[in-house]
This record gives C-alpha cells, structure tokens and sequence, in this order.
C-alpha cells in the first residue's frame, strides 16, 4: 500500500479497485448487464485479497447478504442496475433503517422495466433517493470518469462507514464503457475511513445511541459481546421496539439530519465556467462531459455559458448550483432522462428561468446533439 | 422506573426487562424459543459452543419478533429475508453461527426462494421454522403450510391449495440435516437442536407449533390447552424413516422425527476449497 | 432413596393464565391462583410443592419462561416477581 | 498533436474491442493520456463493433469522449465504412482491410491505405481471428503513434497465455507489410 | 346496479367496494396490515360477482398476477403497504412500460422498514411517483375520507382502464381505521368507464400504436385472436424491441404524454377558504382533515386561512395551487414525514416562502399539534 | 422495405419479419421452439387444441426472447416472474391456456419461488423451462443448474455450488407432470410437449439446450455440433423411472424421460369447487 | 346538538371495538352522520382499545375526525380512564363499568353514571364478553341517542348467527339496569 | 414399394451456419454452400436431395426454422429467401 499505480479501467473496473482500496471484503450481486462486469472482476480479484465474493439468487437476497455481511464487520458492497435496483427497494429502507454501512453501485441503463439493456439512460435520479417507503436518508455520489468512479467509490465507503448510511455510486451505461487513465492512490495518499467503534463495555453501550456532534451511533459488530439487536422496526437506542411518537419521530429526524450535519464529507460538485456564466447548464454524469465541449466551444466564440455539474446528487450542494446560477439568465438542465434533476434545479433555484432539455437517447449525445435540443434557449 | 431480576435460569438469554414478551397466552412460540435456549446454555455448559457467536435473526411475523427477547447478536429483517441475511453474516466472518428462527409464512413463504437455493449450496446455517399454519401476526390469512379447506381470512370459501411438507422440500433442495418437532415434545426439539447447532451445512428444524389467537380461532380450538392437547393427537413420532414417508396432513396425521443427517461439505468448506484450488 | 425434593418458581409477571403447565403436571401441584398480576392474569400458583417430581414438564412447557423447577433440601412453591417497582 | 482521434470499426467477432483496448495500453506506455470508448450491438450479434480513442499529450479536462471527426480512422468491414464514414475527418488517415473493402468505396481527400489484413491473418498466421493484431503491427509502422516493440509488450501482457505467440507473430506481419507497402 | 345505497365503511371497504362497482374482476394479493382487511373483505364478497381473489406467496407476484389478468381481460387490483409496495417496484415500471390498466391500493404505514406496522405515515409522496426504475408515467390519487375512498377508486379505475396505466390510491392508517357513512353511487349515477378497444382487424391492429388525440393505444384482450405481445423491453408500436433512438424517445415522452394530455380526467384538489388566504396550508390524506379544522378555527377568530388538498397528488394540481397561493404570504405543508411534498411545492410556487411542518406521529395529529408545530409562521 | 415471405410450415406461428431471430448460431433454444410449435400445429391439425388461446409468457434471458419471435399473444415480463403473470391470466380468463417459456435461470434462480408455489397449488400452466446450465443473456455467470467446479465468469475459481434436479423439485413441490428431454431428442420433447398441453394442472418440461457461445466456451465445446454431439452423450432416456431415480450430472448423466403424471384437480378446479361449497 | 362527540375506552379483549361499530351503525340508521375512529395496540394484546365517534346532525365538512373533548365517555376498565380523561369535557356525561372502576377515580363535575356491566354479563347473561353489549343496552336509555329497538335491529343484522340471541338479552339487560338506576 | 421422394428446403437468409442439419443428416443430402447470405453466413444447401428419405432430422433440429422437408414427386433441393429486397 501507499504506492499509487496507474490503471486503464472502465467506471466499473475503476470502481471496483476503489472498493478494493477502501477495504472491500465482502461482495454479493446478482448479473445484470452492465454491473456484471464489475462483478466479474471483483469474483477474480478480491479473493486474492481475503475478501469473498458470492452471487445469490436474487437482487433481495444480495443486498441482505451485504447488510448482514456489514454487521459481521465487513466492509460490503453489491453492484446493480435499473430492474435490480428497484429489487432491492425495500432493503435499502432496511439499511437506512439499521444504520448499516453499504455501498451500492447502480450502473443507470435505459428504462423503464427491461428497456434496452445494452443502452444507457439517467433514469434514476429521483429513485435512487426515494426508492423505498418511508422517509429516510441516503447518499448517492455520481462519477463522470473512470477516475471519480475510482475516488468516489472510496468516499462512498468512507461515508457508509463514518455516517452509518447506505451510500449508491450512481453511474451509467457509457462509462462502463469507457477506459480512461485512473491513479490509483492507495492509503496514505488517499483516506480510507473505518466505523467508530464503541468506547462503551458491552453491558453500557447501545447500538443506536448517537454520538451528540455527529448524530452517529458507534457501531459494534456480531462477535464482539455486545449482543446487537438489528432492528428493522422503529426503535429506541437499545434496537428496542418503541412505537412512540417521541422515539420514532427522534429516529427518523436522526437518520436524514445525521447527513445533513456531516454535510461537509459528503457534499461535493464541480463547475466550468461558471464565475460570469449568464447561460448556466446543469449536467451529471457521463453527459456532463458532452455539456462541458459545449460550454468550451460557446467560450471560445466568446459566449459566457458555464457548467455546474453535482458529485453528490443527494444530498446536493445547493449553496453551491445558487451561487453558480448567480449570473445566469437562465438555467438548462440536461439529463438523459424526461425531467428528474431538473425538479431539484427549479427547487432550488427559485429566482431564474430553469429549462429542461431531456434527451431520451441510448447513446452518450453528442455537443452538437445538445446544442441542438436546447437551440430555443440559446 | 421498575427494576428487572433475573430469575429464570434462562434469564441470561433473554432480555428480562421486555418480558413478558408480545405472544399470546399460551402460544407456542415461547416453548420453541425455550427449547432453542436451553440447547444453547447446555451446549455452553458442555463447553461445546460459544454464545456469543452466535447470530439470531429473524424475518417478519409473530415468530420473527424473537430477535427482540433474546441476548444474541441478533436482527429482525424484512419479511422473509432472514437467510439472505444470515448468508452474508457467515460468509463475512466465518465464526459466527447464524440461526434464522421465523414463521412458516417468512421461510417458505415469500422467502421460499432463499430457502431452497441455501439448502441447494448448502449454505452453514441452522434454520429453525415454526409453524403455526397461518400468517399470525397479520391476523389469520392462508400460509404454505395451512391444511386444505380450512378457513382463513383470505380463504373464507376454504382453502384451495395443498401445503406444503417442509421437511420433502428441504431435502430435495440438498439440507445436510432435516427434523420435525412439535412444541408438544420440547425436550425432543431440544436435542434435535443440541445436535444441528454442531453440524455445518444447512440444517432445517420444522417445529409445530400452537396459535391459539389466530389459527386456534380459525379451527375451533381457541383454548391453549386443547389446541395443545389436539395438537399432540395429530403428531406422529416416528423413528427411522426417510423424508419420503413423511407426512403433512392435519387429519391423517403430521410426522415427527429427524429424516436427513448428512455429512456433506457446506458451503463455506466449498468456497474455501475452490479458491485454493486456485483457477482464476 | 428418600424422595427427591423440589422448589417450583412461578415469575407471577410473566405468566399469562395459558394453563398449560397446569394441565400437564403429573402431580397436580399447580393451580390458577386467584390473585390478577399486573396484565389482569390469574397467574399460576404451585399449590403442592410437596406433590412435584422433578420431571419438569411445567419448565418446558411455559411459552413464558415464568416457570421453573430447580431440587433442593426441601419442597417449596414459591411466587417471585421479576419486575419489582 | 493537441488531439488525436482515432476510430477502429468492424463487425462483432472482428476483435474490434480488443484491438481497441490493446491500442489504449500501449499508447498510454507510451505516455500519451487515452480515453477508449467502446460501442457494440450486444443484441444482434454480427452487429455494429466499435471502438473509438481520444488520445491528448497530457492529461486535459474530461470532456467528451468519443470521436466526433476520427483524425486516424480504421476499417475492418464495409458497412461500418458506410456508417460511419461522416465521423471521419475530410483529410484523414484512414486504413481500411482491403479484404472487405474496395476501393471505390473510400472517400476522396481521405489518405487510405488498403491492406488485406483478413487475408493475410488467415494465409500468414493461421486464422482470420487475428486481423486484428495484423492490423494493429500495421498501425505501429503507419502511424509511428507507438513502436512495434510497445506493442509487442502489451500484447506480453494482456493476452491470454495460449494467444501471446500468435499475436505476436500477427503484429509483426503487420508491421512488415506495412512497411513493405511503403508506410 | 343504478341504486345508490348507504355504507357505513372504513376506508378499505369503501375502497373495495369502488372496485366491486368499478368492476374489478380480479385481486391478487399478499396480507399486510393495514391493507389486509381490505383484501379479506374482498375474498369474502368478490366471488360473489363473478371475481376472482387469490392470495401469492409474495407482493412481487400479486402485481405480476394482476397485469397478467388486466391483459386478459379482467379489471384487476391489488392492495398493499410500504414494504409491500416497495418490493412491486420493478413491476410498477413493467405495468408503466406495457401500458397495463392497473390499480393498487397503498394504505401508508408508519416507515421507513418495517417501522410501525399499526401506525400512520405519510412517508410514500416521492416513492409513489419515483419507485420504479426508469422515466415512465403513473397517477396517484389520495383519498381523506371513506367516500373519497369509494370515488376516488372508481376513478383510478376508470383513469386506468382509459389511458393504459397504472393507478395508484394511496391512503392513509388513519382513514382504514375510521368508519363513516359512504354513498355508494352506481353508474348511471357514477362514471364508470371501460378500456378503448381495437378498431382495426388482427392483422393491422397494434398493440402500441396511439389514437392521435389521446395519445392512448386502443387494448385487445388475450384471446381475442390479436396476438398482441406485450413487451417489457423498448418497443414500437407492434411491440418489437426496438433499441433505437427515436422509437425509444417516442414511446417514453408517450408513457408520461399520455397523462399530461389527459389531465382534464386526472388532475383534481380541493380547495377550503383559499379565496383570501393570507396563510395557505398544503396538506392530504386524514392529516389534510386537521388541518381544515384548524383553518375552520382560525377563520373563527379572524384569521385568514386557507387549505389547498391535492387529490390527485401525481400529477398535481399545479395551476389550482398557484391560484390558491396567490394572496398568501406563505405556504406551509403539513405532511407526515420528514418533507416530500414540500418540495414540489416549493418547486410549483416558487415566489413565495414555503415552510414545511413535518409531522412525525404516530397517530393522527390533533389540530392544536399541528398549530403548535406551525406556531413560528403563525 | 424488404417483403417477407411464410416459408416455413411454423411461419403461421411465427412472425417472420423478425428472423433471423437473435439467438447465436447453434443455439437450442431454436430447437425446442421449434418443437412447441410443432406439437400446437399438431395438436391444432388434430383439432384437440385453439392455438388462439395459448398465452406465450416469457421471463427475461436468451430463451425468453421467444416471446417476441412467435405469433400468439405473448408476454415479456420481468426477470423471473412469468409464473406469476401466467397465473393472473389463467385465473382472470380460465379458458386461456398459458405456457411459460423461460431459462432456467430465471424459473429456478430469481424465480425459484413462483415456481414452487405454482407446483404446489397446481396451477393450471405448462411451463417449459430450456435449461443451458448457465445465465447466457448476461454473457457466462453460474446458474443454479450450472455443474460443480464448472468455470463461469462470476466463479472463476471454480463453482462452489450444487446444482438443483429441477424434476425432483417441481415433483416434490407438486407438479401435475414432470418430464425431462433434450434439444438432441426433439421429438420426443414434442411428442411430451402435446401430452402436457392437454392435461390440467401444473405441468412442467425440462428441456437440456446448447449454448454453443457462452456454456460452450466455458467448458471448451465452441462449436455447435461438437456440443450438440457432447450433449448428445451426456443425456440418458429411462422409461418409468421415478424423479427420485433421475440424475443431473453432467458428468455422470442426465437422466431424460417422463418421470411424473398425475391427474389432481389444477388449482381453479379446486378454487371453483371450494366457492361453489360456499362457506363464506 | 351541533356535533357530539363520544368515547368509548377499554381494555383489548373487552369488545370496545365491536361496541363502538355497533353504536355507529345504529346511530346511522337513526338519522345521524357519524364518524367513527378506532385506536388499539394491535402489538400488545390486553392493551388499549379505543372507540371515538363524532355524531353530526347533518353530513358536515369532513374535518379532524378524533375527540377532542368528549361529550359522553364510557369507560370500561380504569387504566383507560386514566389515560383519556383529558380528552373528556369537564361536564361530561361519563358512564363506568364499576366492576372495574371505582367511584373516587372519577372526576367532579362529571355527570356519571356507574354500572357493573361486567358483573351483569357475566352473571345474568352467563358471558362476560358481553358486558359491552349491556352498556350499549344502557347507552340507549341513558342517551336516548337511539331507541332500544334500533340497537336489536342492529345486533339482528350484524352479528355473527349464533351470538344474536345472547347479544339481544344483553342489550335488553343494559336497558333494563339503566332504567333501574333512575336514568 | 418405390422409394419416397422429398423436397428439401433452405431458406437461407434465416441459416446461420451451425452446420447441425449437416451434421445429423444420415443420407449426406446436405452440405455447407460456398455462399454468403445478407447476415454474412456460409448457408447450408441440399446438394444431394435425392439421397434424402425424410427422416426430417434437418427440419426438427434446425435451430432457425431455416429448412425443411416436403414429400413430393419429384427431389429437389431448394434454396428460397424469405426477405425479398
Ligand atoms: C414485504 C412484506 N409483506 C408483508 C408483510 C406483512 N407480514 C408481516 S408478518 C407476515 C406473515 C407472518 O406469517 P409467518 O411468517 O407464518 O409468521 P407468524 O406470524 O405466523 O409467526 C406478513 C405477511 C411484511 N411485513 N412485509
Ligand atoms: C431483476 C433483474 N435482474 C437481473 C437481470 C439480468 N438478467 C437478464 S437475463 C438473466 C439470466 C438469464 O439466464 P437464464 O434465465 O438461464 O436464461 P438464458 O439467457 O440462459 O436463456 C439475468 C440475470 C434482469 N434483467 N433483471
Ligand atoms: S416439575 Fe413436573 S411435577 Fe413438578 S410442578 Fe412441574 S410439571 Fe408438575
Ligand atoms: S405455562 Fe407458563 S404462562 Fe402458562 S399458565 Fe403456566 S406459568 Fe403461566
Ligand atoms: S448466448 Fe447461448 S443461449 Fe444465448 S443465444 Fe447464444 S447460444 Fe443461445
Ligand atoms: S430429412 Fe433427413 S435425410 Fe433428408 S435432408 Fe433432412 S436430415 Fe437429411
């Protein structure tokens, strides 16, 4: 470790060794084209590094798998795609419900239902936030490299582990489909996190009893002596069942305010541009890409476009799309999709024109293809 | 605030202060739970198990809420998702011994797939099923396991479907132990415990149990006592036999007995074998 | 061999008025009492301790673990809490 | 060279894909910063296979990363020809496998270079399948992106042990007749 | 038929009764409560016209079941709570993709997990509209009293059956546990409506091939000799798996079109002393009820209150609340959860101050909770 | 356009415009097509079946693209759940006559537990299950009829797991018929294919298929004849043997034939009849 | 009357729930709006069972659905009254089960009324299950809500078969004790 | 008895080279054709169609519905498309 070294990976793959490097040693999937092939690498790989990888018999039984592999003190992923997201929308609640660190990585391809396998789509924006019942909190990172698939797949980790949260790498079809240069840093270089551990003697400690700063409980893992309780139905600090209002409105509010709080380590975005931007576009993803060849070619025949593009797609860093949109005259949303983020944009940015430009098409767009579904707005 | 004493002598499985537990007067559920327990502290005095390696989990329904009484690791996961879950904490940490304890309705119900594909890999769990023929804590509607014609709250016609025999379908499916007990034996249920909790591979345990709320209703012996006693009619125990010769049938009887014992590697023997073998 | 002696524990708290180990001791040495616990049962009382064998069918049969037998130099019932306010 | 784009495409079983990322490879040994996108009709097999290079000197900001006008535009079949001649520049450097290509069908202003690379994979090495390595040992000596020993490392250590001595040999084949027809 | 009788229902039986005179002739479900008893009702009384009730040995099935039976001709429905509904996610966007005439019945529960299984909840705003993978189109209606329970079934049976979708009612803990008189209509009194059949012969008719007004493609039946093939995949208008551009553009901006087009038939709410509201609340289901009291009480005293109710919460009602906050100073959404609804309403009425008052019980709130909760706005 | 021509005698059931279909060459999932409709032109000819009432339902995977080749009313449904979607037809219009048609991955992996529950109620389908031993639509991961040791691309190092008997477990779940056969034996498969359509109940039919492109690769059989030939050796036909006798070992044998008939009443027989008894 | 809101509180097992439907139900075909709420702890059996109505002249708006201050209370076990004798007007009228309930649990300014309903059911009717039949038999003379006649036809129509016979006596015997205790 | 005589059909834009039919077929009626269809496969043809007895090997295991066999007067061996341009 501590050496950096040089891959030429798809999202996938890159995506992979940042697991591989934030300390992965358990991952259960199911194949579904276009997350097999992350699975694939990881069966050949993570044995070698003591780690086990096993397909289950569904998508339902791969995400309990990683949440009971969590609590047995591994660091667990699984990896999906659209049907098999969907699959696993009640045991996401279940994660986010017992606080267990998992990381999902979810490779968008075209919907709805079966759609086209083989095509790729942001159809999930809204899903991966909302997907199952109840009101609790999530985070989803979206890369637009096999770089940001590399490092945030580590900061998915780091914040599953530290937050105690279901974290979904949202990615798409086109970059498990492109190969890029990726360094791969490894500790010291780059920080991995692990869960806190109690300081509590077994008899004391409850294992939803938050740390008052953080909101997060320490976490104990099976065969330490603790006799945890994973409780999937409202509890109070014990993992006792408590239907009261107190204790479930206490819960609920801790398991979203506990992001909020820890904003800081998960909120990221990135802009182009976007200081005198009086056309602000707002991207993700591999299209992002597409949309900043747009605002380089606009800048350089002198038109003041820029590019906000978020990293966490939830929470997002409103303060920092405001600021962007500052200048603007307008906003244009561009997602692969037939309005999802561009509700969030409207949102958020109360005071400016914001436009949806949907482009419902199963390969990455071209610059030129963009220009030309948002010309009215140009 | 009222202060809780041990006093049970299996007090120290339990979590006194949440007793009494939710399950109706003279369910079967606690006597299951009871036999559970005291294989476990045997075993411990026999110094043959560790405790604290254990991990208790539970899906969804009347049965499930056992996770909540017990000083285990432990956890109460969605409706029928039990072995999933316990599937991921075995291959994570190989010491652990998970034991999934729910209601028939959860394993061969809605989790019937996770079922047969864990006894297919012969995935290191124990597994142990109570079954009390009807989806209890939603209020009686028709399980896997319910008797034909009987009414429930979604059969009022009476029951269309034939039940399942759990012990055929863990057999076929390739579980290295498979026995039926009745809570009306629990000191047979006991050492059929006693003895899956020291194999590997999975091990299934079907226990009949009595659900004089719901089921008890449904039939007309709302009394713990005579659905109890009835129970005890329509149970056979028989020694020796295969699975073949076994019988779910509320009117012809219900078979006791320990039908599967085998010896074959589980799972996690399997996967350690192939990645030393070393291909990839 | 004088006759093995036992004491036989009801933890009035927990018992829920089933009556199972009522109906299942050999020895007839339970019996509903007539005092409610705080759930408003009948908890069961060991009336004749004297009469117990040991044979612990009433402890293994208790779907709420509000039972027990243990030996000792004499026969004994006893009612115990095991919430104490 | 700010930007360099290159296009390989043929049909599915073409080894389009794996001639794509051995290129990537070994133009990044060679120090140049690569974004390789891949393409296929994984429904239809026989489809459509492409594989498409942005190469820049130094690593640039990420932005779009398929090739838009190919400057260097590879061929293995004729329908992709057809397809996808308008991503290629008018003053290209395209290389087409003259076994599947006349050469009527190149356009003009193009600087093309015709070898047989099918035919001469099956009549030199042994089996078509190597056309591609052929055609990359050719690429080697046209294009001087990469010398042949680079690519001969990558192969080294990226293909399957039983192959690694076939390639070889195919992209030394192509390297000569390359030269040979005077590249 | 004809003859309006009088129930006296909870929201459930009124629910399933909307069904019966709607015409359900297919239930397949999975018990839960609080959607149980609606299923037993059925199982008792369905048989009785002619239906058919069967219970699955999951919800995955009971949705797969009732497409099946839609496509064969039936009116079919099932019912189910959050972690029910939440496993129906592929299948929401199998129903959505094929354009199955469905209805399910969401009876909320306090979430997320297993939660509160015998309390209240509003926790399913977002996962109503977003559950299911993919861009597609849905309607959700929401019921706040055992009448609208009735009506409201009608109609989603009727929005169903008429524009090829499925149809969400989604209720509330509260109204399943209480009891009110409910008139039950039959047509003619009340619409009920049937789907569009083919017009053309089995050789020309296409299963996916739009009346241009409506944007709604006509249905054959299985059995009636059309061959129809219904297509999870990207499809034209025969069904073919088409993974093509602008194939796939047209039948996913038609999937939400066709909703959009048909609004007059969807869109619904109801306003109280809205006219003049200087202070408008947002709220529904049996929360929305205390909330009218206390406008009713407010008003009493003086003060200008008023309450805007979507009834079709997806889509809303987005002119009729604009209209409603036209005099207000500020909006407040009242909502059990921790903030959904909110955010559209944000998003809608975007120049006034919208707050959220989230209300996290267990049961339903007292009017004097909720103007305490609110009390910093009031 | 190009016009397009019904050439073939099973072009009337099929839609032409759409082939060649997609399947690689050599692959039999063609074959045992090929041989279902055959026995409903047969059966149609016969007069003893209206092929208009067939619904052809289809999970996802290379085998379930059938549904989009062949001219009946069909489904495509997600991933797993045909039984289910065919059980919906079936009880909402019981003159209908579903057949499922799906790959082993999807009717006994994600879709084991329709599949078990369907057997167990008896409901009325045919469900033909054309088992290649591997997911082949996702390019080569292990399938839970994959054999042991077995390379695939999700157990590189070797497949750690047992494969299920399908004709054991759809017995023991219930099935009205069960019977195994080969694309290299089509038609005898059509001749069980015609028997099945005709019965009541839940019926089901194995059918061992080639994947010359991806099960073919992995296990070095690349061409389609030497892994129709290969296959060819593997299967064994018994005539009345029981489901208990049959075996499912790609190296030992895998045993053909006709291993359950039976004539219980399917489950809307018994629906109906409980109704009609009328207690609720 | 404009809106009357009652309560009906218990123990689970003590049939509040049925009372409360039953009471609803005759209400209705008296003339009445009604609105009818339940609240049990399904979770833990034994525990509390609650019945709320709101009694409207008229259909009103549908608004808050609950009691707030309960015009008529029943109480049928203490831990209940306990519990919601807040939600209970100061001058309420307020019957009790006395075998349950003792006198000085009572608040002043109550208007009640003590019966032993329990007591009655089980020793004049052979059941304590009944007891919340009596009350209701009670509740009609006491009110005057509805007539002892509108609350059989109810029992006649809506209970199961073989309970009616017992359930009428019950109603008959609530009635009677009313009239007995002055009411 | 005079020996049966058969048309043997391939459609040949539907072939896709497997080579089974050849393989299967007993009497040697058919063999891999030197031309490409539209898809690019080598399709098989009836080159000895008067060897052929109607076994029907071809036709039932023909993966792509893509030949088959009728009785007739005369042997023949046919090769048709089913998509005409
Ligand atoms: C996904 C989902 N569906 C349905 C339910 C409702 N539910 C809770 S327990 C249960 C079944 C209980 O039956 P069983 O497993 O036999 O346990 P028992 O209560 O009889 O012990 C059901 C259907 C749920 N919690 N989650
Ligand atoms: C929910 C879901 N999970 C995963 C997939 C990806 N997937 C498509 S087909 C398939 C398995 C195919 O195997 P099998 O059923 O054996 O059919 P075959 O392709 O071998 O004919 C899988 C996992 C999917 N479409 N949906
Ligand atoms: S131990 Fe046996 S004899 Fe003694 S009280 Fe218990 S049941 Fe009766
Ligand atoms: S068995 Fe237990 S709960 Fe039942 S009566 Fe006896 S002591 Fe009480
Ligand atoms: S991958 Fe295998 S199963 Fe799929 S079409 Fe090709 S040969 Fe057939
Ligand atoms: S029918 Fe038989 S003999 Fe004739 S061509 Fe076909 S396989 Fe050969």
């Amino acid at each position: 470790m501590g050496e950096a070294s040089l891959g030429f990976l798809n999202a996938n793959q890159a995506a992979a060794e940042g697991a591989i490097t934030a300390g992965l040693k358990f991952f259960a999937g199911y194949p579904i084209t276009p997350a097999s092939d992350l699975f694939e690498y990881l069966a050949k790989k993570l044995p070698k590094y003591g780690g086990v990888v096993v397909q289950s018999e569904d998508e339902i039984a791969a995400i309990n798998a990683i949440i009971g592999a969590s609590w047995a003190g591994a660091k667990a992923m699984t990896a999906t795609s659209g049907p098999g997201f969907s699959l696993m929308a009640e045991s996401i609640g279940f994660a986010a419900m017992t606080e267990t660190p998992i990381v999902i990585i979810q490779n968008m391809r075209a919907g709805p239902s079966t759609g086209v396998a083989t095509a790729t789509g942001q159809g999930e924006v809204m899903q991966s936030r909302w997907v199952s019942h109840g009101h609790y909190g999530i985070v989803v990172l979206t890369p637009f490299s096999s770089q940001e698939a590399y490092d945030l797949t580590i900061k998915a980790f780091n914040i599953a582990e530290r937050l105690r949260v279901p974290v979904v790498v949202l990615m798409d079809y086109v970059l498990v489909h492109t190969r890029e240069r990726v360094v791969l840093k490894k500790p010291p270089e780059v920080e991995v996190l692990e869960r806190k551990k109690p300081t509590k003697p077994p008899g004391e400690y409850r294992p939803y009893e938050p740390d008052p700063e953080d909101l997060v409980p320490p976490m104990a893992n099976y065969g330490e002596g603790y006799a945890v309780l994973v409780e999937s139905m409202a509890h109070d600090e014990r993992g006792y069942y408590a239907p009261v209002d107190d204790v479930y409105e206490r819960l609920v509010k801790r398991l979203v305010d506990k992001i909020e709080v820890n904003r800081h380590m998960v909120v990221e975005s990135a802009t182009y541009h976007t200081d005198d931007a009086e056309v602000l576009f707002v991207a993700f993803g591999s299209v992002a890409r597409s949309v900043m060849s747009v605002v380089k070619e606009a800048r350089m025949e002198g038109k003041k476009y820029g590019l906000f593009r978020p990293i966490s797609l939830w929470p997002m860093d409103e303060k920092g799309l405001r600021k962007a949109a500052e200048n603007a005259e307008q906003v244009i949303v561009v997602e692969m999709n037939y309005g999802q983020l561009v509700r969030e944009v409207e949102r958020i940015v109360r005071d400016k024109p914001v436009h949806l430009v949907p482009l419902l098409k199963l390969d990455l767009p071209t610059p030129e293809e963009i220009v030309e579904a948002a010309r009215r707005w140009l | 605030m009222a202060v809780i004493r041990n006093i049970h002598p299996l007090d120290r499985f339990l979590r006194p202060e949440r007793l009494p537990h939710m399950w109706c007067p003279g369910c079967g559920i606690g006597i299951a739970l009871s036999a559970f327990l005291r294989a476990v502290n045997e075993l411990e005095e026999e110094g043959r198990i560790d405790s604290r390696k254990i991990v208790f989990v539970t899906g969804i329904g009347c049965t499930a809420r056992a996770s909540g009484y017990v000083r285990f690791d432990a956890a109460h996961t969605p409706h029928g998702r039990a072995i999933p879950y316990a599937m991921g904490v075995k291959l994570a940490n190989p010491d652990l011994i998970p034991v999934v304890f729910s209601g028939d309705g959860d394993i061969v119900g809605i989790g019937g797939n996770h079922f047969i594909h864990a006894a297919r890999r012969n995935m290191d769990m124990l597994v142990i099923m109570v079954n009390n023929m009807i989806y209890a804590l939603t209020g009686g509607q028709v399980a896997p396991t319910t008797p034909e014609k009987i009414y429930t709250t979604t059969t009022p016609w009476g029951n269309p479907e034939r039940p399942f025999n759990a012990v055929t379908l863990a057999w076929i499916a390739g579980a290295n132990y498979v026995a039926r007990w009745s809570v009306t034996h629990p000191e047979l249920l006991k050492n059929s415990i006693k003895k899956a909790l020291l194999m590997e591979g999975f091990r299934f345990i079907e226990v009949l149990s009595i659900c004089p709320e719901v089921y008890g209703r449904h039939i007309g012996f709302r009394s713990p006592v005579e659905l109890y006693t009835h129970l005890r009619k329509v149970v056979k125990i028989r020694g020796k036999i295969r699975p073949l010769e076994t019988e779910y049938d509320w009117e012809r009887g219900i078979t006791l007995g320990e039908f599967v014992v085998r010896d074959e590697p589980g799972f996690v023997r399997r996967l350690m074998e192939v990645v030393k073998g070393g291909k990839a | 061999m004088p006759a093995r002696r036992f004491i036989v524990t009801v933890v009035a708290d927990r018992c829920k008025e089933c009556g199972i180990c009522i109906a299942l001791c050999p020895k007839n040495v339970l019996e509903k009492g007539n005092k409610l616990n705080w759930k408003g049962f009948h908890y069961t009382v060991p009336a004749r301790p004297e009469q117990c064998i040991g044979c612990r069918l009433c402890e293994y049969n208790c779907p709420d673990f509000a039972i027990f037998v243990v030996e000792a130099e004499a026969a004994k019932g006893e009612t115990v809490w095991a919430r104490q306010a | 060279m700010e930007r360099l784009e290159i296009m390989i495409a043929g049909r599915g079983g073409q080894g389009i894909l794996l001639a794509g990322y051995l290129l990537g490879l070994t133009l990044i040994k060679h120090g140049y910063y690569v974004v390789q996108s891949e393409s296929y009709s994984a429904e239809t097999r026989g489809g459509d296979s492409r594989s498409e290079l942005i190469v820049l000197k130094e690593q640039g900001e990420a932005d779009y990363m398929r090739v838009r006008r190919a400057d260097i535009a590879v061929f293995m079949y004729g329908e992709q020809l057809r397809k996808y001649s308008d991503k290629v520049r008018n003053d290209a450097l395209v290389i087409v496998d003259s076994t599947f290509i006349k050469p009527e069908e190149l356009r003009e202003g193009w600087r093309s270079i015709l070898i047989p690379f099918s035919r001469i994979a099956e009549e030199q090495a042994g089996t078509i399948r190597v056309a591609n390595i052929v055609m990359l040992g050719a690429l080697a000596r046209i294009t001087g992106l990469y010398t042949l020993d680079e690519l001969k490392e990558t192969i080294q250590r990226n293909v399957k042990p039983g192959w690694i001595e076939l390639n070889l040999r195919a992209a030394e084949l192509g390297y000569k007749v390359a030269e040979e027809h005077g590249a």
